[in-house]
């Protein structure tokens, strides 16, 4: 059985063999069959790719953090230099490497806020107050 | 289609475990997938000492890691998996619908309290006020 | 308990608290060496602690996760252990310390080498950690350590020149026998200990031990304001303390009883037994807090139980990380190697370090999806982000400066 | 790989920092310089002593505490005469200077051992002989600026 950690970190080709980087992050959705206990299965969605720093894990972007504007619009512009692909632009991942498909195209690495519910903030204990907090 | 997104490093990786009793109990070492249906699914939790080596880099200690993980087990069953069916909820940390004592790094501790901790007199009492 | 009552304890306990053997040794030493040449140190670190802390209070309120559960899930486990292994280290040296400090101040009262009261101590030290409440060590030790108010009495009493002490301390000026090279070295010492991490990880994890929810955040807010600038301003009383009678004699502060000697000198019999005992308490405090927090760190990378509000039982790992560390904690000190040194070292390099601890602090105090509506302000922001570059530059001019003066020398 | 040489660095770094600040001296002026040192800090100790007594002489102190300060200072003391000593002198002019730094710190020794006499036996200690090494040492940095 595969692990995330297999994924994450592995080089990735295009089509033409020239290299894209590495898996920065995995994107999973949550809209598969029912799971007893759980909910809809999660389903992985799409890589995140870009080369060199570290700086995409602080997900300035991605988890929207607001502040201070130096740290902010450092690591967004790093963040940004990222490439997000879908599952379905991918070829193959195997012997440790993943290949795009020919003509793959990036996408948004943020899907719109309609579509997408990011984790409650505060955790399941605090989301009530969250609300009412100010 | 729609439902929650996660982000596996930024939302999943790393966060805390705790029990259907609110105890801490671990962390999302790493994720299961699995293929079906010629598409990736997130089968489950790892957790323990050796999914974490194995992240860390050591791969061999990490599969020895978890080896140890199931030969300590009194049933035999590998812990350190946690499937879907017993996650309740993913949010800053994440709630299992288990006991602690179903989860793998649960050895550990139960070793330390056994060995350790009940020879020192006071161990089974809350500090006192 | 009256709130108003629970409040008052609080912010006395933050001031009681704020004093550890770190701040007892920097600000007696450069007070002895630089007058109040580096006071506004105290005054920098001062704040910096307070923006921090309150920062940490407020995730563990708003989240009820702790420092170190974010360190690891920000950074991810690679830098997180490497983050780990650094401040474990820290903390112990900080915790060696601590427990001598303790084992020098009864030392003074029983005449007798303190290394023989290594392994007493290092015993109390963990049956209170084993058996006392939370609330009750952090009240006990925090009220007892205002004992260390004595220093400001002894102050008052020597009836100094205000206006020229204020003059030197805000014009400072380097003393003929130091360089630029010492002036910096004992900047960052004073730095350091003002801005300890251990603090840190001890306050957020405390936050989480007492259970607290978004409506503690007022009496969050007050105990760091108002409790730790006081506790600044006790050490700036040590400090000018030193300047006045010590450095006169051209006394140079190597020894714990050498930082009370002005309190004696000052106030007599009564006011030195009262420094001693301050002393104590500060150090004991801070022994435990210390001797906690290096199980706080491990349990957290690794998501044990942790913490005093359950049972030992449940909390098996978390109780055995804090038992050896203590234990080797006095081991080390039983190796006869100078408590002084090992404080002088444990506070640089805490300076060293502080970026570590402090940034993903930041990051998540700013992160909607862990604070919700209680993120960071613009004014907060700003003063943290300069406080950030602060402990960058300092971290990075640490070890040079160590080798530099050879150690402050 | 990076992240190991700069640790070991650290490590390096941090045993180099902890040596002790008296090393060789290859020059008279170098060897000066840790004579100067090395007075100052006795002279911070033979003062620290002298406080800590005339406190107690005045009932401002109590004897265990002035023990631990008088015994402190003596076992500094006589580090600090063990590691003068053992500083290769670089020149006949150092020679005079050895001898001279030598003698001050006999002195200062011989006054603190006897306080600590003194307050062990819950005596009276003699403060002359402390006051006057602690000028002697003061005047010594005067003169050696």
């Amino acid at each position: 059985m595969p692990r995330m950690s297999e994924l994450l970190g592995t080089p990735v080709l295009d089509a033409e063999g020239t290299s894209r980087g590495r898996v920065k992050d995995v994107r999973v959705v949550q809209d598969g069959p029912y799971v007893e206990g759980f909910g809809a299965a999660l389903r992985v969605e799409g890589i995140l790719t870009g080369r060199g720093t570290a700086a995409v894990l602080l997900g300035f972007d991605r988890a929207g953090v607001k502040g201070p504007w130096p740290l902010v619009s450092l690591f967004r512009r790093l963040e940004h230099r990222a490439t997000y692909y879908s599952w379905e632009e991918i070829e193959t991942w195997d012997d440790g490497v993943v290949r795009l498909r020919a003509g793959a195209e990036p996408e948004a690495a943020t899907p719109a806020p309609s579509t997408s519910t990011t984790p409650t903030p505060g955790g399941s204990s605090a989301s009530g107050d969250s609300s009412t907090g100010s | 289609m729609s439902g929650r997104r996660f982000w596996a490093h930024l939302h999943l990786l790393d966060r805390q475990l705790v029990d259907r009793d609110g105890r801490l109990c671990g962390n999302v070492d790493d994720l299961e997938l699995e293929w079906r249906d010629g598409r990736l699914w997130v089968s489950g939790l790892r957790t323990g000492a050796g999914s974490l080596a194995r992240r860390l880099g050591a791969r061999v200690l990490g599969a020895w890691l978890d080896q140890v993980h199931r030969g300590v087990d009194p049933e035999r069953a590998d812990h350190t998996f946690i499937p879907l069916r017993h996650v309740a909820d993913l949010g800053d940390h994440v709630t299992l619908s288990l006991d602690r004592t179903e989860v793998a790094t649960w050895h550990g501790e139960r070793w330390v309290a056994d060995h350790v901790i009940a020879h020192i007199p006071g161990s089974g009492h809350a500090s006192d006020e | 308990m009256s709130r108003f009552l629970k409040i008052f304890l609080g912010v006395l306990t933050a001031i009681g608290g704020f004093v550890d053997i770190g701040d007892l040794v920097a600000n007696a030493e450069t007070g002895a060496r630089f007058g109040l040449g580096l006071a506004w140190v105290v005054l920098v670190g001062v704040v910096g602690i307070v923006v921090y802390a309150e920062m940490a209070g407020r995730v563990a309120a708003s989240s009820g996760r702790p420092v170190f559960d974010l360190v690891r899930e920000r950074l991810g486990p690679r830098v997180a252990l490497v983050n780990l292994l650094a401040s474990f280290f820290i903390n112990f040296l900080t915790l060696a310390a601590e427990l001598a400090g303790v084992a020098i101040a009864l030392s003074l009262l029983a005449g007798v080498s303190y290394v023989l009261l290594v392994p007493a101590v290092a015993f109390l030290v963990w049956v209170v950690v084993w058996r006392m409440s939370f609330g009750a060590i952090e009240h006990v030790f925090g009220i007892m350590g205002l004992a260390l108010l004595v220093f400001v009495v002894a102050l008052v009493h020597l009836s100094p020149d205000w206006t020229s002490m204020l003059h030197e301390a805000t014009h400072p000026a380097l003393p003929t026998e130091e360089t630029p090279f010492t002036y910096a070295f004992f900047a960052i010492a004073l730095f350091g200990a003002a801005m300890t991490p251990y603090e840190v990880f001890f306050f957020s994890s405390g936050a989480v031990e007492e259970g607290w929810t978004r409506r503690d955040l007022a009496t969050n807010r007050l105990n760091v304001y108002v409790g730790f600038p006081l506790g600044g301003l006790l050490s700036l009383a040590i400090m000018a303390v030193a300047s006045q009678v010590l450095r006169p004699a051209g006394i140079s502060v190597g020894t714990l009883p050498q930082v009370v000697l002005p309190v004696a000198v000052v106030l007599g019999k009564v006011g030195l037994a009262v420094a001693i005992l301050g002393v104590f308490a500060a150090t004991f405090g801070a022994a435990i807090e210390t001797g906690l927090s290096a199980g706080y760190t491990v349990a957290q990378y690794l998501g044990w139980q942790w913490g005093k509000f359950v049972r030992p039982r449940d909390a098996p790992r978390f109780h055995l990380v804090v038992l050896v560390s203590i234990v080797l904690g006095a081991l080390f000190l039983l190796s006869g190697i100078d408590p002084i040194m090992v404080t002088e070292y444990s506070i640089v390099l805490s300076a060293a370090a502080l970026p570590l601890t402090y940034f993903p602090i930041l990051v998540i105090a700013n992160d909607p999806e862990y604070m919700g509506t209680l993120t960071n302000g613009k004014v907060l922001n700003a003063i943290a982000m300069t406080y950030l570059c602060i402990l960058t530059i300092v971290a990075v001019a640490t070890v040079p400066l160590m080798i530099i003066t050879k150690g402050g020398a | 790989m990076r992240r190991t040489v700069v640790l070991v660095a650290l490590a390096v770094a941090f045993v180099v920092g902890c040596a002790h600040p008296v090393g060789p001296a290859r020059t008279f002026g170098a060897y000066e310089g840790k004579a100067r040192t090395t007075v100052s800090s006795a002279r911070s100790n033979v003062e620290t002593v002298r406080l800590a007594v005339d406190a107690l002489a005045r009932g401002n102190s109590f004897g265990p505490y002035t023990a631990v300060v008088v015994s402190d200072a003596e076992d500094a003391l006589g580090g600090l005469q063990g590691t003068f000593g053992s500083i290769q002198p670089p020149d006949r002019r150092a020679d005079a200077l050895r001898r001279e730094v030598d003698d001050l710190l006999g002195d200062a020794l011989d006054g603190v051992s006897a306080a600590r006499i003194a307050v062990r036996r819950s005596e009276r200690p003699d403060t002359a002989a402390l006051v006057e090494s602690a000028s002697a040492l003061a005047q010594w940095l005067a003169a050696h600026p």
